[in-house]
């Protein structure tokens, strides 16, 4: 039994224009599978872990596509970093979600982080924490739907399903079939200074 | 015999059922009997510990309906002023007791209104008689709760019936500060009080 | 010569009655205008025979951190009171005719109300024993009400044989009417709140 | 949920879910090789502990640890209370030395409400006097819902001294609280008069309960009470209201039995039945643990006195 309740999508989305439709989820997504068997010559140690809510939904269609590429099953899972989250004390105490690791445990294998949108790169900082306390991977790789710039730390993702430049106060709202029941990435207005 | 502090509706039918034997009993209710009950103590503050404890709402109705119709002779206030310490521990350890003599004329007049004695001209002679003129007659007192006429010792207080106040224990002549009614605004100020003429108290300070 | 405790009290209301005047001549109350009284402009207060308490703690001796009969007997006064009844279990216990004595001159030093000490039933008001109940009777305190309040006299024959012996001056027993037995260790009226605090009722 | 933890009566249906789902995801980390997390790192929690109870104080103080807190216990015996010091006293000692929670177990009820006064850290009622003791009922709810998947609906018993139980009384409010249908068994003597207004049955046939109780939760016996004339004999008291394997077996089938502990076994539960499939008493334990963690986050993971950022 899960608590992973979806976070709301903040700003009002009718306000937001589309920046990618479902089509364009699909082939990203797609794509992104066929870069990690290509990168990872083939998916045997790779383990996907979605980072709740919407990274864990993108990392099972990613895990989807490449057991299609490789006629095996992938090891998926979830990472929750809410207890490794740096900006607790300011904001209000979390519910946690799921961390669900795979039997095997992620040590000597190759983690992939999934997310929705990489922006300040303060989540990602959190994951890396969270999986310190989890095993020693050979090594992480990190792929994202959106990248939107404005980093805050040293890092980058390794698979991108889209460059979207943003100014800091615009929102971009990711809507998955499966949590939202529609595929798609909005860009939404800037919002009044909150 | 005097029965000091009732607190129960049952007790009351006792001294009913005594009194109407004949038998020669009196009795006494506490102001915070007649006003407080005991979902208080829920807060566990120890201002709320008193011997008997404060009982139910059943229980305050009943004594007030005792109190007028005289199965209750008197209101006594068993002021029980506690040092700071004793009275800010856990429950359990605490002492019982309240204070009261500075906030029992307004408690009573809030108690009995609240019943519904709010006529003035049934209010202040049944007031006199339950605060005065019965507890001297109990204490065999010939110089106290007389009437106001010729011939008395003039002790008597003179009571500002409009005059609401919110208690306050920092400001009581008191030195026990565990007064149950901190904070509450009571109708009706004493503001002045004399003792065989000589003024104990004016204008609601000491003279 | 009317002295400063004479009074022309206007606009009282006695009782709650129509607004008149009192006159008080020396300390009493009176018919007419006494010559030289200081007048006191009432204007509509209720004017009250001063009230008498049966039942105080004024903790003095033994306790004068939490009151002494000074203190006790102001806010007596402020409370409208003009007699007020002293409890016994101070430290010592008021069992003998010295201590309410001393209680007594006490309230008469203070000056604020009357203090008429309650003598205790019972030495050191253990329920076993009674008090010199007739040297307190006897004494300046002029002792008429004995209490062992804060405890109960549980045990019948003594409690006859008080009631009995007090017949000689008058005396009343104010009973703090408690089974100890049923009441060992409670904290609280027993019932729905207690069951939910968890407190002994 | 609020600053303090001082009965189940201060956590509404969704704080009790919160802190239970809360409870589930920490028990996973007991699998883990680091059983550590970061988020109360350079916070001090202190376990203030008037009675000894080296079960919950343990529990509280692993709890605390995995959170990366830093623990003071302050027991009773070898500190300044021991000589008489006021609880308001040790209250303000605690809050000098900058406690941001203090764990408190008293045998006065309502010692943890006054506490709440004097500090500004989040108190924790570890267990207070006959009144109650929260983690134990959430913990013991956790047990179910681990065992039999829900809470609402079950039909939960609960078997002993409900006079002097602050077991009982936490467990009645939250299982109430979380839609399950309790009933008290116990001798007359030791059911709280006014424990009609509580929001559960009343009997006194065990034998009448057990064959339609999903749950049955024995309470201790303390020592104690066992010659204040509540009941005749420990023997009587054992045939009328111990729960032995004949007992046992008119259970449905995929009931459970819970003790608080610590058990006197032969008395309120016989030794089979302790050890049997059906007994949660080792598990109720661990779980204690998870609860804990999760009640400690929840009260102190935010911002000072941070409502929960409601995740609807």
């Amino acid at each position: 039994m899960s608590s992973a309740r979806p976070r709301p999508v903040s700003g009002d989305p009718a306000a937001a224009r589309p920046v990618l439709d479902a089509p364009d989820v699909g082939r990203a997504l797609t794509r992104i599978a066929h870069e990690i068997v290509e990168r990872n010559h083939g998916a045997d140690d790779v383990v996907l872990l979605g980072i709740p809510t919407r990274g864990v939904t993108l990392a099972r269609r990613i895990a989807q596509r490449v057991e299609g590429i490789e006629g095996r099953p992938v090891r998926t899972g979830s990472l929750d970093v809410t207890m490794y989250r740096d900006d607790l004390r300011m904001r209000g105490v979390r519910p946690l979600e799921e961390t669900d690791i795979p039997a095997a445990g992620i040590d000597d294998s190759v983690v992939v982080l999934v997310d929705d949108v990489l922006f300040s790169g303060r989540t990602v900082r959190a994951a890396l924490d969270a999986m310190g306390d989890l095993g020693r991977p050979r090594a992480v790789q990190l792929a994202v739907l959106v990248d939107r710039g404005h980093r805050e730390l040293p890092i980058r993702a390794d698979y991108v399903g889209k460059n979207i430049p943003t100014s800091l106060r615009e929102t971009v709202h990711v809507l998955l079939d499966e949590i939202d029941g529609r595929d798609s990435v909005l860009l939404g207005p800037a919002e009044e200074a909150r | 015999m005097h029965f000091c502090h009732v607190s129960t509706a049952g007790s009351v039918e006792l001294v009913r059922w005594a009194k109407s034997k004949g038998w020669n009993v009196t009795a006494e209710v506490t102001p915070h009997h007649l006003f407080l009950t005991d979902d208080l103590v829920a807060s566990y503050d120890p201002v709320f510990k008193v011997n008997p404890p404060l009982r139910t709402a059943d229980d305050v109705e009943a004594l007030r309906a005792g109190l007028v119709d005289g199965t209750i002779d008197a209101v006594a206030t068993d002021h029980a002023p506690h040092a700071l310490e004793d009275k800010e521990t856990e429950w359990a350890a605490a002492a019982f007791g309240m204070t009261g003599l500075e906030t029992a004329l307004a408690v009573v007049i809030a108690a009995l209104t609240e019943h519904g004695v709010d006529d003035p001209a049934a209010l202040w002679p049944l007031i006199a008689d339950r605060m005065s003129a019965r507890p001297a007659a109990i204490g065999r007192l010939s110089h106290q709760g007389q009437p106001l006429a010729a011939g008395a010792p003039a002790n008597l207080v003179l009571v500002d019936a409009a005059a609401a106040w919110t208690v306050d224990p920092a400001q009581s002549a008191s030195r026990g500060r565990n007064t149950p009614f901190a904070g509450r605004t009571l109708p009706a100020r004493v503001t002045a009080t004399f003792l065989r003429g000589r003024p104990t108290v004016l204008d609601g300070k000491p003279a | 010569m009317s002295g400063q405790n004479s009074w022309v009290l206007k606009g009282v209301r006695p009782l709650g009655g129509e607004p008149t005047t009192l006159f008080v001549d020396d300390g009493v109350l009176v018919d007419a205008e006494p010559s030289g009284a200081q007048s006191f402009d009432a204007d509509g207060l209720i004017a009250l025979p001063g009230l008498v308490d049966l039942h105080t703690h004024l903790r003095e001796p033994g306790r004068e951190d939490a009151e002494t009969v000074e203190t006790g007997t102001l806010a007596a006064a402020l409370g409208g009171f003009t007699a007020v009844h002293a409890m016994a279990n101070t430290e010592p216990v008021a069992d003998v005719a010295g201590v309410v004595e001393q209680v007594w001159r006490l309230g008469q030093d203070a000056g604020h109300c009357d203090v008429h000490p309650v003598g205790a039933v019972t030495v050191g008001l253990r329920g076993e024993q009674l008090a010199e109940l007739g040297a307190m009777a006897e004494s300046a305190a002029r002792v008429r009400v004995f209490s062992d309040d804060g405890k109960c006299v549980h045990d019948p024959m003594l409690m006859r044989r008080a009631l009995e012996y007090l017949r000689a001056f008058d005396g009343v027993i104010a009973q703090h009417a408690q089974d100890p037995r049923l009441t060992d260790g409670a904290q609280m009226n027993e019932g729905v709140q207690s069951a939910r605090l968890g407190l002994v009722g | 949920m609020n600053r303090h933890l001082l009965s189940a009566a201060d956590l509404n249906r969704d704080d009790a879910l919160l802190v239970l789902d809360t409870a589930e995801e920490l028990a996973r980390l007991a699998d883990r090789p680091i059983k550590k997390l970061p988020t109360l790192r350079g916070r001090t929690v202190v376990n203030l502990f008037f009675e000894d109870s080296t079960r919950t104080r343990t529990s509280f103080e692993l709890a605390a640890k995995r959170l990366s807190a830093d623990v003071i216990n302050f027991s009773a015996k070898g500190s300044s209370v021991s000589k008489g010091e006021s609880l308001k006293d040790t209250a303000l000692t605690l809050e000098a030395m900058g406690a941001d929670a203090v764990v408190v177990r008293h045998s006065a009820s309502g010692a943890p409400h006054r506490l709440a006064h004097w500090i500004r850290g989040s108190v924790v009622n570890a267990g207070d006097g006959t009144h109650e003791h929260p983690t134990q009922a959430l913990l013991d709810a956790f047990t179910m819902r681990q065992r039999l998947g829900r809470v609402e609906g079950l039909h939960v018993t609960i078997v002993g001294d409900v006079l002097h139980s602050r077991v009982a009384r936490s467990n009645v409010l939250l299982l109430h609280t979380l839609g399950a249908e309790v009933t008290l068994v116990a001798p007359p003597t030791l059911l709280p008069v006014g424990v009609d207004a509580w929001p559960c049955d009343v009997s006194f046939d065990l034998d009448a309960v057990v064959p339609k109780s999903d749950v049955v939760m024995m309470l201790r016996v303390q020592r104690e009470r066992m010659h204040g004339g509540f009941f005749p004999t420990t023997r009587e008291y054992s045939r009328r209201y111990g729960l032995d394997a004949r007992r046992m077996a008119t259970l449905p089938d995929d009931a459970i039995v819970m003790h608080p502990g610590p058990m006197n076994r032969g008395v309120e539960i016989a030794a089979e039945v302790a050890d049997s499939v059906r007994s949660t008493i080792v598990e109720q334990v661990a779980n204690g643990v998870s609860v804990r963690m999760a009640v400690l986050y929840l009260l102190l993971g935010g911002g000072m006195a941070e409502a929960v950022e409601s995740a609807a």
